[in-house]
């Protein structure tokens, strides 16, 4: 799976993208930032407050609660500020 | 129409554009968001605009497409650019014509509000070595939802 | 600034210099009001503006005034068009530039909302060999009470 | 006093504008429409519904009560079609 990171959320974790291999009790986005979660002090920081993280799956926004599968490319972002 | 471009663009052919030969035009109505050098007591040397490519330009063209469905639309325009900009550049124009003034001021309106909440696009201002990610606005918010409820709708 | 003039006018240079060598604006918005060829299923050949010098001036004065009054803007501008116009010729145009979007959105529809009921300007559309004086539309009228009334107050 | 038409009030009473010495006992903008009525057939047709003339003192929007003097421009037009 394609994950990307985006603003504050890619300087924390320090990384634009990255390939995984989804976990296979990973079936929803909250579940896969929970793994993330767990990969080191920079995606904790990054997801320390959920309340600041808006996701994408396959470039349409989505809730925390939205399924996801191996094929599916996902992002996190906070809010955005464009205009 | 969508744009998503570094570069910067031409306001007055842009939105020449929108009435150019269609003589059933009448009324049109652009916004042009520009980069400010002083934002609350903070003074802005640069700012960088991040965007999320293939993303942006389908949430632009989606928010597009519900315009014309809610209002009897001529032609739309959405350029935003992204990259380096300096105070007094230009980072945005929506604009809309119509058979009516009322729906391009509108949908102009709309375009914008919903752009401002939806399209991922990040600000980070860039003042002497500091750079800082720009907090969104829960007036922004706000201002969406405000269509969402049906509110502003004539 | 209030210009009433006979003439066409360059929408962009007239829309730039609401912004130029200000940093302080956010935010443009501007419309511009065309002559259509076609009204209901009439079309027209050309229009002609009739409109009361002195009074028309001061008439744009007024509501210029009464736009900075009641929003934080930095510039405004009404331009209007008087004499043989065309379909497809621009008419009219109000443009704003303020530190903030919302302000530049409601002050521009304000001027042209109160320029509609309030500018003493008359239309004569000719067809052929006919011409018809253009009666005035209510829903002008409603738009500009509900300025009155505060219901589109932000 | 000093008295201008626009638009078809001004095409029915066939002239642009006029001078006229205000009647002694003309002091407000209605007494002025009741005594331009009687002046002629165009007169009578422009203001036969005054419920589509507007007037302007002084080039000031007024109503048809508004007072008026000898060194007032008066004028009449129809409601204001531009934008």
């Amino acid at each position: 799976m394609k994950i990307l990171y985006f603003s504050w959320v890619r300087d924390r974790i320090d990384l634009g993208n990255e390939e995984i291999v989804l976990p296979e009790n990973v079936t929803t986005v909250e579940q896969l930032v929970n793994w993330l979660q767990s990969k080191g002090d920079g995606y904790a920081s990054a997801f320390a407050d959920l309340s600041m993280i808006r996701v994408a799956v396959n470039q349409e926004h989505v809730k925390l609660g939205h399924p996801i599968g191996e094929n599916d490319e996902v992002a996190f972002f906070p809010p955005v500020t464009g205009g | 129409m969508i744009k998503v471009q570094q570069k910067d663009f031409n306001y007055s052919l842009e939105v020449a554009a929108l009435s150019e030969g269609n003589h059933d035009v009448g009324g049109v109505c652009a916004f042009s968001g520009l980069v400010r050098d002083l934002v609350g007591d903070k003074h802005i040397d640069y700012m960088t605009l991040e965007h999320y490519p293939g993303m942006t330009e389908k949430c632009l063209a989606e928010i597009e497409a519900e315009a014309h469905h809610r209002w009897p639309l001529e032609k739309t325009l959405i350029i935003h650019r992204y990259g380096r900009l300096e105070p007094g550049d230009q980072i945005v124009l929506v604009a809309v014509s119509s058979v009516h003034r009322e729906a391009a001021f509108d949908a102009c309106r709309f375009l914008i509000d919903f752009l401002k909440t939806n399209a991922p696009f990040w600000k980070l201002e860039c003042t002497g070595g500091d750079s800082k990610w720009v907090t969104a606005k829960d007036t922004d918010t706000q201002a969406c939802d405000r269509w969402l409820n049906g509110d502003k709708k004539e």
